[in-house]
């Protein structure tokens, strides 16, 4: 299986997905520029944390807009995987591939810490190797990640299952403690938590590998016939 | 027509306002005991040129439609002014 | 400092306008003997930031000359933009500290954030990747409203930045006292890693090598910052508001992978930031470090700002700017590359061999004035020095023996202190995570990370212990140095050397001078006797207000070494019936 | 007096606003190529009462200075309005 790792100009968050894919889980990984408008060659896509293009105005707001994300929203369109964590959470949002907005932590300052996280939803082609139910530790790094949607949004995500993690305790004043929310489809995932960061032990965490993983076990299992 | 347009944009009804709060809050730390509501909102001044002040306008709401403004948590006005060259 | 029309040669010297500037008058002689005439106002305006002590060190110097500079592992001591150590496996660590004071008093979020920009431009242009941010923090006690409003913008403002960037902050201290009320100290460290053929200095040789601009186009902000660096701060400091500038750490991200990219093409010659003293600096150091001249067309300078003037554009303190020299018939291939960065970069000038800094505005020469006398031959001053009756008063005292009834309620008290507490509050508003090598995470005595693609790992802290300085400058002074080793032996390090921010009150005054010279005699001795050599640092003087000096504050930036990952150690107690031991006496 | 005072903060001419220059540049990516300028600003809008108009302009004049505004990179103005109670 091989990744795309999109690369806006202020991706920060780009190489440790790099290496969560390549190196820790061994998948094949590329750098691809935003400039870029075709990922046909590529079985899923990954859209890291950082600021995209600063970040001015809102979080994603003007990302939406590079040539790449056609391209991505043609992935997502055909089935393929499509991982936004963090910033990238934040732009799947301003593109309109997820439902819903952000808006600046409720103590409006940033916050980086490890938390506990609720796999709320282990049917999903990102959680299948988890445990419903399962809490696992996972880095936070945001100023920006108090997720909203209006009541009937909510009502929609949960009666579809779409929301994939929660946090255990609050901690951005996000709608119903959202940590990670899918799309309808089942194939685009964004999260604030960063499971890129929580795939070595020696970091602290190794609980965000099984996303990964779950990601390829998901896509053999659906080409194990043509390839 | 030449057209400096400020844009305002505020959160909607309903959305809750962090910074608001979080001024509300100062605001009444500091003694400012008749503060009753606080809300923070952002204006963006855009100079810009059109063939007409619909045209202007036709630009401005696209603009914001497009990027300036989240239409699930926000929404704007906007007020146009014509800029007489000198 | 805006005029209309710029006062003319005979003025500045009749009315004594290069006063206004922080040059004395035996300075405005010698700039009249080194050039052979009076200087024009851009021209003074040149010397008098060259000859500020933030860009000099004239008053610093002599001390500076103490400290121990060279080892074995010593790749580059100070002299270029930051100080290189060798790790092995062909890589090298790259690190310096910086202080960002008086701005940071000002405007407190923007003081900090450029701050934290400037010291990671030192880092990229020597090359390296900066892979950590620290940082050393004073502030008075936070009981006042404007104390808390300077440290919650201080901290916001290192996150701000240093999160955008997408360098991780992983450690730093932070102590509260009065004597910092007026006057806080805002130091970052910026720790960077390199293979070694690609270190890089900031040279301009090659005669017709052209000199490109890139970054951020030059404003009217921070005029005359270096200058404003190196004077006391009083009730007009807050009205000096064109000091201040606005830090854009998405363009500082921009340029960091930029410029990186840069240095590996095989015609770069040199690269420089343009810090304190803008252009200016930039320039002068670039060509007196290679024996060269230079000469800068003003016109093509990109300006944010209408009717700029030469003085303006080479005073200005905009930030996230580059200076770069290429060999001839390059250039395009460089503004190619950082075209894919949505970077403009621009041809502003070229080498030459005249030693002369010749600076062209439309059409015609503005300036001109020896490159090495604008970067090496400010004056050297050595300031009377007094030994401070608070001092003798001290020696003369009794030894205080502490009465205490109940060590609980004692120790409550002290874990109460701001300064003691815990930090948590500051830095989980830094990513100390980014870039995934954070072994030790900010919380434990020091940060520790790993170096990819090898098994060893850096220890990195930054201490200062200034209320020890006050009270004996010369034990306290060692002491800092014992104690920053201490805390990366305790991580598992063997320290490598030091990056150290000399943080004191005014020159002028003997006292404070005394306090300097003292002081800098126990880190120099400490350094020496634990081989760990100053590979750089800064130098910060003037830290006073109406109310007095502040305590001297050395702020020690020590980076170690682990050889093997598995001997990281950390702070935290094991396990029950683990045992403790005390470790020397 | 109850009013609704709204408060316009902006940058001072010369520091710099990256804010407004990136929205800008990404405006005429979007083909907007008719805009000159962008500059982006907040508003703050406060009700409070005071015992009359003069009251309510000091204590929002103190407000600006004390936490609203930071005085060294911005500036400000305010509109009053006046809140009829019903
Ligand atoms: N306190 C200090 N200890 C050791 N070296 C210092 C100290 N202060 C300044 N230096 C060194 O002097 C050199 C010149 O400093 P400076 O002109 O400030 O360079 P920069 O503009 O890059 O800060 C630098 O290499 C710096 O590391």
């Amino acid at each position: 299986m091989k990744f795309a790792v999109i690369v806006f100009p202020g991706s920060n968050c780009d190489s440790d997905m790099y290496h969560a894919a390549k190196d820790e889980l061994g998948a094949e990984a590329e750098f691809v520029f935003h400039h870029e408008t075709d990922l046909s060659g590529y079985d899923g896509v990954l859209l890291p944390g950082g600021f995209s293009y600063g970040d001015y105005l809102r979080s994603g707001s003007i990302a939406q807009f590079s040539p790449v994300m056609d391209a991505v929203a043609q992935a997502a369109n055909e089935g393929k995987p499509v991982l936004g964590v963090c910033n990238g959470f934040q732009i799947l949002l301003e593109a309109g591939l997820l439902p819903g907005a952000m808006r600046r932590n409720e103590q409006l300052t940033f916050i980086c810490k490890t938390v506990p996280l609720k796999v709320v939803n282990n049917q999903t082609g990102f959680t299948g190797t988890y445990q419903e139910g399962e809490v696992i530790q996972v880095p936070v790094a945001h100023g920006e990640g108090n997720y909203y949607c209006d009541e009937e949004t909510l009502a929609e995500l949960q009666k579809n299952n779409q929301i994939v993690f929660t946090y255990k305790d609050p901690i951005n004043g996000s709608v119903a403690d959202i940590a990670g929310i899918i799309n309808e489809k089942g194939n685009v995932l964004g999260m604030m938590p960063h499971p890129e960061r929580a795939v070595d032990q020696l970091l602290g965490s190794d609980d965000g590998l099984k996303l990964f993983q779950s990601i390829v076990t998901h896509w053999r299992d659906h080409h194990a016939v043509t390839s | 027509m030449n057209a400096n347009v400020t844009v305002y944009i505020t959160l909607k009804e309903g959305v809750l306002d962090p910074q608001g709060s979080a001024v509300q809050k100062s605001l009444h730390q500091l003694g400012y005991d008749s503060v009753e509501k606080v809300e923070v909102g952002k204006t963006i001044n855009v100079k810009l040129s059109g063939e007409s002040k619909e045209d202007v306008k036709k630009q401005i709401e696209a603009m914001c439609e497009q990027l300036l403004a989240n239409p699930v948590i926000e929404e704007y006005t906007y007020v146009i002014e014509e800029v007489l060259s000198v | 400092m805006q005029l209309l029309h710029e006062p003319t040669a005979e003025m500045i010297r009749d009315e004594k306008i290069y006063k206004e500037m922080g040059v004395t008058d035996a300075e405005f002689a010698s700039v009249e003997t080194i050039l052979g005439r009076l200087p024009n106002y851009t021209e003074l305006g040149l010397f008098s930031v060259m000859w500020s002590e933030h860009c000099s060190y004239k008053n610093s110097k002599a001390v500076l000359r103490k400290f121990p500079v060279d080892g074995p592992h010593v790749l580059q001591g100070p002299g270029e933009g930051a100080g290189i150590i060798d790790i092995g496996d062909d890589k090298a660590v790259v690190f310096k500290i910086e202080s960002h004071n008086h701005p940071s008093a000002v405007e407190p979020y923007e003081g900090a954030a450029t701050g934290v920009g400037g010291i990671i431009r030192d880092i990229f242009s020597m090359g390296a990747r900066p892979v950590a941010l620290l940082n050393s923090l004073r502030f008075g006690e936070l009981h006042h409203p404007r104390v808390k409003y300077l440290f919650e913008g201080v901290v916001s403002g290192i996150a701000g930045y240093g999160n955008c960037v997408g360098i991780p902050t992983v450690g730093g201290e932070i102590q509260f006292d009065p004597c910092y009320e007026g006057n806080p100290l805002v130091n970052a460290m910026c720790v960077g890693l390199i293979d070694h053929q690609h270190i890089q200095k900031g040279q301009a040789k090659g005669v017709g090598n052209p000199v490109l601009y890139v970054g951020a186009s030059t404003g009217r902000d921070g005029i005359h910052g270096a200058t404003f660096a190196s004077e006391e701060l009083s009730e007009d400091s807050q009205s000096k508001r064109p000091s201040v500038q606005v830090g854009d750490p998405f363009m500082e991200k921009l340029l960091i992978e930029a410029c990186l990219e840069a240095v590996r093409h095989p015609k770069i010659v040199g690269i420089q930031d343009m810090g304190a003293a803008g252009l200016t600096s930039s320039s002068a150091e670039m060509a007196s470090k290679a024996g060269s001249g230079i000469r800068m067309d003003l016109d093509k300078v990109p300006q944010r700002e209408q009717a700029m003037t030469p003085y303006e554009m080479m005073l200005s303190e905009s930030q996230e700017r580059m200076l770069l020299v290429v060999e001839a018939g390059s250039e395009q291939e460089f503004i190619d590359l950082f075209e894919k960065w949505d970077l403009h970069a621009v041809v502003v000038g070229e080498v030459t061999d005249d030693k002369q800094m010749t600076l062209v505005h439309k059409g015609e020469v503005v300036a001109k004035a020896p490159v090495d006398a604008l970067a090496e031959e400010a004056p050297v001053y050595h300031p009377a020095s007094q030994e401070p009756a608070y001092y003798q008063a001290f020696q003369k005292q009794e030894p205080v023996k502490l009465d205490v009834p109940d060590y609980a309620v004692t120790l409550r008290a002290l874990l109460q202190q701001p300064t003691i507490a815990s930090k948590e509050w500051v830095y989980e508003q830094y990513d100390h995570m980014v870039q995934t090598n954070t072994v030790v995470a900010p919380g434990s005595d020091a940060a520790v990370l790993r170096v990819r693609g090898t098994n060893k790992a850096l220890a990195m802290t930054t201490d200062c212990n200034s209320r020890y300085l006050y009270l004996d400058p010369y034990e306290g002074g060692k002491m800092a140095i014992a104690e920053a080793a201490r805390n990366l032996v305790c991580s598992g390090a063997r320290p490598l050397g030091v990056t150290d921010c000399l943080n004191y009150g005014s020159p002028e005054k003997p006292e404070i001078y005394w306090q300097l010279e003292k002081s800098t005699d126990g880190l120099a001795e400490a350094c020496d006797f634990l081989k760990t050599p100053v590979i750089g640092g800064n130098v910060s003087l003037y830290n006073e207000t109406a109310k007095g000096a502040i305590f001297p504050t050395p702020v020690i930036g020590m980076v170690g070494l682990i050889e093997d990952l598995t001997h990281i150690t950390r702070q935290t107690v094991k396990k029950s019936g683990d045992v403790v031991y005390v470790i020397g006496e």
